[in-house]
């Protein structure tokens, strides 16, 4: 038995978070939020392109790195660190994996690869994340899954909490190309997934950011990260965190190992990181006073995405309710 | 025990309810932290002077209407019932005025009541500073004495102050002893914002609005009738009005019945798909409005009976700051994905996480409560 | 308008209040969970009888003192706050009034006005509390109500956490003389309300002894008390006692009045007092450290009868249900 | 990443659980918490011990199996699933032992262990003084030294011994240097509660047991070879067992999976009347308990590689003792009126609700949590 990462995780984590680092400023998810900065969100995106981020999880033969989900939730966790703009967990466990399995979409699938396209996922219910932004769309409709470029889309505008994420309604002309309809489950499965590895993400980052605010800021001539009150909601944010994430990576390897409950342990992940990243957001916001409620200062852009995220591909309400399905409670 | 309104009571409720039901604005106003929402909601308050609605508590030869505090509950309710504006005249009118009422010169009081009610004058508030949050008295802004002009010089800056970019007027805390610490020496000042020096900045809330403003001010002079109360007196001044901004006078409980027949209403849409736990934090939602309804009935009783209890306000704060979380959050788990669409119940659920931090955060609520109401020992 | 007690019963209340502080020390709670306690249980009862308690709310004519349920609520709590032994809330609130609509049980109801008699109310649902110290039973079946005296019961007793209640499961030889069932479902609603305002009486008690504990009580050179996460546990504490008792008063106003939404403000106060007295027995425990784990201190007491009552007349999550009725939400 | 057993592993389990299904006892012991449930569990230990189960990662001489973690705690996962009984030796064996193994010399590990790990001595802890509960560094209870015989006297007392009415030695901290304040100048000393000057005497704890006990001690005689490590160095030590306490030893992760599966078999007997609220805390119960077994074989994993965090057995402390309190009310609730009859439910309720209290309380291991994993200020 062990439970942690081999060295190859190891290895793709710190390559991914020091180009992050480097690459994902905050100023860039301030720019992200119109299409002023289109431009600036797509040189990330073919920086990670370049890393081979898009086709993580797509197999070699198509030109992917052919990773399984163990990677995939570590470079998630670190594009929710930095709250990377765009669809990034669509497209990596979703859009880019659909795609691989359709010859007939080989060039838009190229750019993909590329991280020269970005894909939306419509599922049907209400607006699309990043409808504005993307080159191509995955529909889900009726049971049917199908491909569309963005020329046969009408995207009506969405304002949105987290304006980078440049939503809107979509209304598309005439039929979408078919997928195979096979992957589906397992694909809504896998960005499930991924959107709990970003929660963890985001949920550190808060976490970073209020720890470092409360050992600084002062008030009554002490930090006010020295009154206890204080101490307890970071620990207890902290303790939330420690905790979701091995529930996140155990999922993981469940899916990559093909495992019979692996879809009641993406539940059960994606509940975990829900609730966690709800807890850490609303702690994060108090400990900063004021502060938090000021659109100058960092902190909103994460907390911000990660209550899209929360919502996002079924609500820890939803997903408990499936753990209890499979438990048969 | 009677909670039902008295015949003149009723008159009042009846009178309130229809004249709302008429002129309340429909469609809704835009926000008023924004510029252009700022004016219309300035046409609003002047209706409401104009029908004796705008200050219903205060004496007639102010705008008011002497309402006792139940009609003053009552107009509240139906007010809100109604879905009337937010009111953005509301710092001045029940942060500062109860303030001029108790300390203010019948000059002063002649000078600024009337309008404040008609909202010709629009007041916001200056206390918080970069580093002055729930630690208010440790201001370090101060007002230097200008002997030869008659008035003081101020000096320093203001911060977190909410519509401070389209009102008139601020009223604030300087430290006018240089000598002095904490909460001594601290002066109580009513300063135009077109005074010469006076520099004021807006910037973006978490919901998007320009709603605060950082305040500068650059020697800025005000003559000696700009002093509220005695020099050197602000901190004792400025928690009588801080104790208004925490109890019953900025959060009525009107505001929450309305925010929870709201969320029935959202539910109510749901239908059959609105699972039994979502239906259950929603009566539960109802509970809480209704409980703080019934808590603050009893504490008016007790107001004027004269037993309210030291620091009563500091329960209020957390509970309903608690409680409008509930409800918005409760919106927002109904909502689904479509709860982050921008729109009155994402901007109601970001405003109601300031609740638990502005007017004294309720860390420091709770810590007033265990030790002036249950007597925990102060380390 | 107003909202506050009349002078009546704060009289009322003011009696009751040094009668039981002085006659019903938490030494009797040590006796009263063994048969050898009987005696002086009764002999509270018996006080209690003279003055007029068990009648409270039976009318005049009747015997009893014609009281209102607002004086019912007020006198509730100051039991609740003593954690009186006995079946007091169902003697009050339930079996006297509905005696006193049978002259057939006119001896027995003189002996109940007298505190003289006990009676449990059996309610088919399991055990029955107090069965092993009362005098007559009241008997809810299939929708049919009735009245049995001890004679005619088997009891096996039953040991339930709170060894005061002296519970038993019940057997009756034959049919119980029959009761009128109209007044059925308002003893019902009444002693829910009744056990609402012990449980806010029991709450405030806890609070009572923990805010006196933590002051005394010094850890690293300090009282317990000036840890602020000792203090905000108590401030939440006594937060949800004081919003919890409007709504115990507000429901006894609407009962008393006839109106309309007397159940329902019923069910609001009894799930609002449930949930206090959960919350305040847990922080009460914990801030008094290993010393309310100990039952030579009195906590225990307090504690484990609050337990018992949350559960009785159903428990909080069954009442906010009948109040999401209530409001067809 | 690999979650399944290796061959040895599986082969280790399937031995475990065919001997557990064999032997352990039904119908169920009574609670060890009381004098003669306890004998009946040293009956069980001594069946253990032969079959070489009772302390599978110590060394064979010691009765052991040189068992891995990774054994140990499929181990304890077989012994909860198969409802083996609790284990009254648990504070010798994993709070002393730990320190004995570390600390001790090699004639106190042959003269200890051994006896340890057949129950035939069985251990209580002398921590907790009156007035020295979350705060262990106040200790008064004194050790003077006795030149003459070649040892210490003992002096002072001891409470919230559990089991301490039935067991026959006690170890515990005692002031060895006058002068000292706080964590120095303690002494850690393994006592024989037959010693002469040693007063026994139990009392009731909340479930009703007599499972505590307060130890008196009277100038009690120990020689030189009952001190555990260094004169003066008891706090260090102490420290070392505190945090098995708090960490993996004390709370494996198979306790809380079988109160959990318990849990889902109370559920299932309710059938449909199980309302949706409680189905899906029924279904939070059991993530709880995953995320702690999860969190556990990652730390482990850290064990093994070196790389565990200062302090963070507060973690694994603060969640499972919430998890269990948690777990214990979903039971209760469940139970509705029939909750409140004294059993297996009321008890493991009752007991939940000292886990936050005992081995340092949950505030306690916050400020920890916050102080020395994520660099808060002490105050």
């Amino acid at each position: 038995m062990r439970f942690a990462l081999s060295e190859d995780v190891l290895a793709v984590r710190d390559g991914l978070r020091s180009a992050l680092r480097a690459h994902c400023p905050t100023e860039l998810l301030r720019d992200a939020s119109s299409p002023d900065g289109d431009e600036r969100v797509r040189g990330l995106w073919r920086l990670l392109g370049d890393m081979g981020v898009p086709g993580l999880v797509v197999p070699e033969l198509r030109g992917g790195l052919g990773c399984d989900e163990v990677f995939m939730v570590v470079a998630l966790e670190e594009l929710g660190y930095v709250a990377a703009p765009g669809p990034l967990g669509e497209v990596i466990s979703m859009a880019a994996p659909l795609l691989a399995d359709a010859p007939s979409q080989q060039e838009f699938f190229d750019r993909v690869l590329a991280g020269d396209a970005l894909v939306a996922c419509d599922t049907g219910e209400g607006h699309v994340a990043h409808a504005q932004m993307s080159d191509g769309f995955i529909i889900v409709r009726d049971g049917e899954l199908g491909f569309v470029s963005r020329s046969r889309v009408h995207v009506d505008p969405v304002t949105t909490v987290d304006a980078t994420r440049r939503s809107g309604r979509v209304r598309v002309d005439g039929a979408p190309a078919t997928l195979p309809l096979a992957g589906l489950p397992r694909a809504i499965d896998r960005v499930t997934l991924a959107v709990a590895a970003e929660l963890v993400g985001l949920s550190a980052r808060m976490l970073d950011m209020t720890t470092q605010y409360v050992q600084t800021r002062e008030q009554f001539g002490v930090p006010v990260g020295s009154f206890q009150a204080v101490k307890h909601a970071l620990a207890n944010s902290l303790i939330a965190v420690e905790f979701a994430r091995p529930a996140v990576w155990r999922a993981a390897a469940s899916m990559a190992s093909g495992d019979h409950w692996a879809s009641r342990d993406i539940s059960m992940a994606k509940a975990l990181a829900t609730d966690t990243a709800r807890q850490v957001a609303r702690t994060s916001i108090q400990c900063h006073g004021a502060m938090g409620y000021n659109v100058e200062y960092d902190l909103h852009h994460f907390v911000k995405r990660s209550w899209a995220r929360c919502a996002d591909w079924g609500d820890s309400e939803v997903h408990v309710a499936r753990v209890a399905q499979w438990l048969e409670i | 025990m009677d909670l039902t309104d008295t015949p003149s009571e009723a008159s009042f409720r009846a009178e309130a309810r229809s004249w709302l039901e008429r002129e309340v604005p429909s469609p809704e106003l835009p926000s008023g932290d924004t510029r252009e929402g700022f004016a219309l909601h300035l046409e609003w308050e002047r209706k409401l002077y104009e029908a004796r609605w705008s200050v219903v508590a205060w004496p007639e030869k102010y705008g008011g209407r002497d309402a006792t505090v139940w009609e003053w509950l009552i107009f509240e309710e139906e007010y809100y019932r109604a879905g009337g504006p937010q009111r953005v005249t509301q710092n001045g009118i029940f942060l500062l005025a109860p303030s001029l009422f108790t300390f203010g010169t019948t000059e002063q009081q002649d000078t600024y009541l009337p309008l404040m009610a008609s909202g010709e004058q629009s007041w916001c508030q200056g206390w918080s500073e970069p580093s002055s949050g729930s630690d208010l008295a440790s201001i370090v802004s101060r007002a230097v004495r200008d002997e030869a002009g008659g008035g003081w010089r101020l000096s320093g800056q203001k911060t977190w102050t909410t519509r401070g970019a389209f009102c008139t007027h601020v009223f604030g805390l300087f430290r006018s002893d240089p000598e002095s610490v904490r909460h001594h020496g601290l002066t109580y000042y009513l300063v135009p914002l077109d005074s010469e020096g006076v520099t004021v900045r807006g910037f973006g809330r978490l919901d998007g609005d320009e709603g605060f403003a950082e305040v500068f001010f650059d020697n800025v002079f005000v003559p000696d009738d700009a002093v509220l109360g005695e020099v050197g007196q602000g901190w004792r001044i400025a928690m009588s009005t801080t104790n208004s901004e925490r109890g019953l006078t900025l959060r009525s409980p009107g505001r929450f019945t309305a925010s929870v027949e709201r969320l029935r209403h959202l539910a109510d849409r749901q239908g059959a798909t609105l699972g039994e736990p979502l239906r259950l934090r929603v009566a539960r939602a109802w509970m809480g409005a209704e409980a703080y309804r019934l808590f603050t009935l009893g504490q008016v009783s007790r107001m004027l009976e004269g037993t309210v209890r030291n620091s009563e306000s500091s329960l209020n704060k957390v509970f309903w700051s608690e409680l409008d979380v509930e409800i918005q959050e409760t919106a927002m788990e109904i909502l689904g994905s479509e709860a982050e669409v921008d729109g009155p119940w994402s901007r109601a659920f970001m405003f109601s996480l300031g609740g638990p931090i502005y007017a004294g955060t309720n860390e420091i609520q709770r810590n007033l409560i265990a030790e002036r109401m249950l007597g925990m020992p102060r380390r």
